[in-house]
């Protein structure tokens, strides 16, 4: 009962978030519905027992990325920057269009399987760890070590882009 | 019911406002403190020696006008001391003052929760608080805030890596990231993590210190720049709000601090048996003790240096903090592995 | 990375590091300043011009309101100059009490110097520590003349007033607390790493940009060059004493944050000597009843502690008042250096470069 | 009510990655588009986190951390691609950004 209640209030959040951000006619507001956004998903997260991937989404996306968008947003002070588009009422129509295919597709699919009982459960990991957090970095470091790494070096590598890209001249 | 409901709300009732008094009464203390350093009184005139001076700043802050500049972005300009406050508050949840203490019969913990990520869920919420800084220069619409409010932001995620860089490596000590589990751990080791990690303490300490914007690392609100940084524009409630946040902010970094190297609620040299005498001090009253050296300090910092520049504090945390942070970290991993 | 567009930024009228009411507009990239254009008149009262219509006697009580802080200073080159104009001899005792007045004219200026300077800089304890000195010099005033910041301490040929009872064992005691508390504030700033760090190799200017630019005073002397009017040009009972010129090498703000710390000492040591060497006898010359110079012209200058005060006075030898007065105030010619000083540093370093180079807007805007 | 499923969870990560798809359809402003990326990378790590909770397997969360690094990486990078686009054609309209060089 409880976990409906916070499930469908937190649903109902995050959608309308969401809208709100694609609507928003200041950026920055935007973004600020993007941060609430990100919030009420990392709930979600903690009632779907993934309090890691919580607090990650929290200190990652929320704390760093977001703002990272922020302080664009707030050097290109785009407040004023009016949204021109070639041939607005085509382009809406196509994106709904597109969009519903897609919500149809996926809820046809979600309800295709519905109805059918699903796969067997994959055999539990096998680790000494205990928690969520100790699950997760054990995974990361013995299974996904390789993935990890690649990640890393991912990272380090928009890094390196990153500075080229915004440096005054290279 | 009682025990998973009205208890801890109890308990986060209590705790609020325990944080708002003692964030009031920071002030007052700041001001007799520094008073004392630079040789004068500090407040007198409000009961004896000042002591209802926070009462009377908080209602003349009330009642005070609250403007809003004309061409602000009404929403966000609200919104941005709210979000500056509140992380700070919600910080307090997973901050075990003592371990449990017997009230009316009943064991209750003296902390709101005792979460397994506790550790990083603390620096989740210091990582929003940046907002409340960004948005408030963004929504003043004018100069002087937005400068400061991109130097804050720029500021704070810097520190905020090292920071994090170093809090791992006292994970790598603890063994967990519960705030109760790493005094536990400290209770194991039979000692305090100050003498294990000795450097880790500094890079807290100064980060620390730059993370709450305080001296020499209070570039945002340097008063002499940017004239009230970034909250030049706001007045009244909000400001206060602002204010607040700051000293709730020092009090948050100050009780982490005492849980990760101070060892919390754990009288001094706990694996010490001759001294065991000290426990009759409770554990609550060891944790408030050490948090107020921890803000004393802060204080005395505060009355002593000068400031930082901008470019200096970025080198500082860059060039020297997260390097010094990572080579901590390789050292402590590599005596894990080999002692 | 901030480069999308400059920022104009107007620091001040109503700033709190502008030392009053000085504007500076700057351009900046960034937090990087491109240009500084540095805006005054705020405080303008037309003291020249007033000057022109008040009779000798009464301009020394003008001359009080431009450089505020050092307000006997002020008298002392006023009053020098119409004596230079009228020939006249001052008895050695006034000379010897206006170098000690002179001289704690400068260490209150100094204080609050010291004090607004680290504060600008963040370290806000040392202003209350110069300030608890600086109350200390008000203190000697209100003892000598009843007044704390506008004396009217001298008058043409001499003094009104001779000093009061033991008010010499106050001063000495006076330099003795001094002396202590100026190694006080070495002890809080002049080895912090974060003071270094935030003065040394800013704002630094040459020696012969610095003359160019027609600085004077500490902040000529913080570039090395070895100009004081004290020493070059005597005038009072300078002559008479030992001291002194202490002298920077690099021309940073740090250098002249030294030099003027120094000026503490050496000022404490002139004041000291001028009381050894008291001379009995009148405090005021032969003055005539009515004051009116011959005509004529004259310029003289003393080292105030800001830099070079100079009086231009025009007299055509007839009316009672002069034909053309005209300052040169050093805080006005000292603040053409800012914005060669402070191009290419930081937003903060502008504040400890206005600080660094001393001025007060009463002088500038006269 | 019914309990709360990972069908449920499924939904609501099918309507914010629809919000997502009609954010980069409709807007024009890239950051816009940025963002609405990123709300699609939400929607998949809801149902990501949505299977490891019904499997009781921590691998989908792992994934979940997996995209989170990878949208770091991209905003960082994106970001600095727009950030430069803006300094050289002063507009963030996306239909401007048709060369491949300038």
């Amino acid at each position: 009962m409880l976990e409906a209640i916070v499930f469908y209030t937190l649903a109902v959040f995050t959608l309308g978030f969401g809208v709100l951000v694609i609507t928003a006619r200041n950026t920055v507001h935007s973004v600020l519905f993007l941060v609430a956004n990100f919030l009420c998903v990392a709930v979600l997260y903690v009632a779907l027992a993934a309090e890691f991937l919580a607090v990650i989404q929290v200190l990652v996306y929320a704390g760093g990325i977001v703002v990272l968008y922020l302080f664009v947003v707030m050097l290109v002070n785009l407040k004023a920057i009016p949204e021109a588009q070639l041939d607005p009422a085509r382009r809406s129509r196509l994106g709904f269009a597109i969009a519903a295919a897609l919500l149809v597709e996926v809820s046809a699919i979600l309800v295709y399987a519905g109805q059918r009982a699903g796969p067997a459960a994959p055999a539990a990991v096998d680790t000494p760890a205990r928690g969520n957090t100790e699950l997760v970095g054990w995974l990361l470091y013995t299974d996904f070590l390789i993935p990890f790494e690649l990640a890393s070096v991912l990272l380090l590598v928009a890094m390196i882009g990153a500075i080229l890209l915004a440096r005054r001249e290279a | 019911m009682l025990e998973t409901y009205l208890v801890p709300l109890l308990k986060i009732v209590v705790l609020l406002n325990a944080v708002l008094v003692a964030v009031t009464y920071m002030v007052l203390l700041e001001r007799k403190v520094i008073a004392w350093v630079q040789v004068r009184l500090g407040p007198m005139r409000v009961g004896p020696h000042g002591v209802l001076q926070p009462i009377a700043d908080a209602i003349k802050l009330l009642l005070k006008e609250d403007i809003t500049p004309a061409r602000a972005d009404r929403w966000v300009f609200t919104l941005a001391p709210i979000v500056s406050m509140v992380p700070a508050l919600i910080a307090f949840a997973v901050i075990p003052f003592d371990s449990a203490i017997t009230l009316f019969g009943y064991p209750i913990t003296m902390y709101v929760a005792d979460i397994n990520v506790g550790l990083l869920y603390i620096v989740a919420t210091t990582s929003i608080s940046v907002y409340g800084i960004i948005l408030a220069g963004y929504a003043s619409n004018s100069k002087f805030p937005l400068l400061a409010g991109l130097r804050a932001s720029a500021q704070l995620i810097s520190y905020e890596v090292a920071i994090t860089m170093m809090l791992v490596s006292l994970v790598v000590m603890a063994g967990t990231l519960s705030m109760v589990g790493i005094v536990r751990a400290q209770l194991e080791a039979g000692m305090w993590y100050v003498f294990v990690q000795p450097v880790a303490f500094v890079i807290l300490f100064i980060g620390g210190l730059a993370e709450t914007n305080r001296a020499p690392f209070d570039l945002p609100e340097a008063e002499q720049e940017l004239t009230g940084g970034f909250h030049t524009e706001y007045s009244g409630m909000r400001f206060a709000l602002f204010f607040l946040a700051e000293y709730a902010n020092m009090i948050v970094v100050s009780a982490v601090a005492t849980t990760l190297f101070l060892g919390g609620w754990l009288r001094p040299f706990p694996n010490v048996g001759a001294l065991a005498f000290l426990d009759l001090v409770p554990g609550w009253i060891w944790f408030l003790g050490k948090t107020f050296v921890f803000l004393y300090v802060f204080i005395w910092i505060r009355a002593t240096l000068p400031r930082y520049r901008y470019d200096q504090l970025m080198r500082l945390g860059w060039k020297v903090l997260i390097p010094l942070a990572i080579a901590n970290l390789v050292v402590t991993g590599l005596l894990k592995v080999l002692l | 990375m901030f480069d999308t567009n400059e920022l104009v930024i107007n620091m001040g009228p109503q700033h709190p590091s502008t030392h009053g009411v000085l504007r500076v507009v700057l351009r900046l990239d960034g937090e990087r300043v491109i240009d500084a254009n540095v805006v005054i008149g705020y405080l303008h009262r037309g003291i020249e011009k007033l000057c022109e219509y008040r009779d000798w006697g009464q301009i020394v009580l003008i001359t009080d309101r431009m450089d505020y802080i050092a307000a006997a200073s002020n008298n002392l080159g006023y009053c020098e100059t119409v004596e230079k104009l009228m020939s006249l001899e001052v008895p050695p005792r006034a000379r010897y009490i206006r170098t000690i007045l002179a001289e704690l004219q400068r260490i209150a200026s100094h204080c609050l110097w010291l004090g607004t300077h680290a504060m600008d800089i963040g370290a806000m304890t040392v202003f209350l520590y110069a300030f608890r000195e600086r109350e200390l010099i008000l203190d000697l005033f209100e003892d000598y003349c009843g007044a704390r910041l506008t004396y009217n301490a001298m008058r043409i040929g001499g003094l009104p007033l001779d000093i009061p009872p033991r008010w010499d064992a106050k001063v000495r005691a006076f330099c003795d607390i001094l002396d202590e508390k100026v190694n006080e504030y070495e002890e809080l700033l002049t080895h912090n790493r974060i003071w270094l760090e935030r003065t040394r190799r800013v704002g630094v200017i040459s020696g012969e940009e610095a003359v160019a630019i027609g600085l004077s005073g500490p902040a000529l002397r913080g570039s090395g060059v070895a100009r004081d009017i004290r020493k070059d040009e005597p005038y009072a009972a300078y002559a008479d004493f030992e001291f002194d010129v202490p002298l920077g090498s690099d021309g940073d703000t740090y250098d002249r944050y030294l030099v003027r710390l120094e000026e503490f000492r050496q000022s404490t040591r002139i004041i000291r000597q001028a009381l050894d060497g008291l001379p009995e006898g009148p405090i005021i010359g032969k003055v005539p009843r009515l004051i009116k110079p011959p005509a004529g012209e004259t310029y003289h200058a003393i080292e105030s502690p800001k830099g070079e005060l100079g009086y231009f006075i025009v007299s055509d030898g007839k009316s009672n008042v002069p034909y053309r007065f005209r300052v040169r105030p050093p805080s006005f010619c000292n603040l053409q250096a800012l914005p060669r000083l402070v191009k290419g540093h930081l937003v903060a370093d502008v504040v400890a470069l206005i600080g660094s180079i001393d001025i007060v807007l009463g002088e500038v805007d006269r | 009510m019914s309990p709360i499923t990972p069908y449920h969870y499924l939904v609501l990560s099918a309507a914010l990655f629809t919000i997502g798809v009609l954010g980069v359809m409709l807007r024009r402003n890239i950051i816009i588009i940025f963002m609405s990326i990123e709300l699609m990378l939400n929607a998949v790590n809801i149902s990501l986190a949505a299977f490891s909770d019904q499997w009781q397997n921590a691998i989908g969360q792992v994934f979940a951390i997996f995209v989170i690094a990878v949208a770091a990486a991209e905003a960082a990078v994106g970001l600095g691609i727009i950030l430069a686009f803006f300094r050289n054609k002063d507009t963030l309209n996306i239909d401007d950004m048709n060369g491949l060089r300038w």
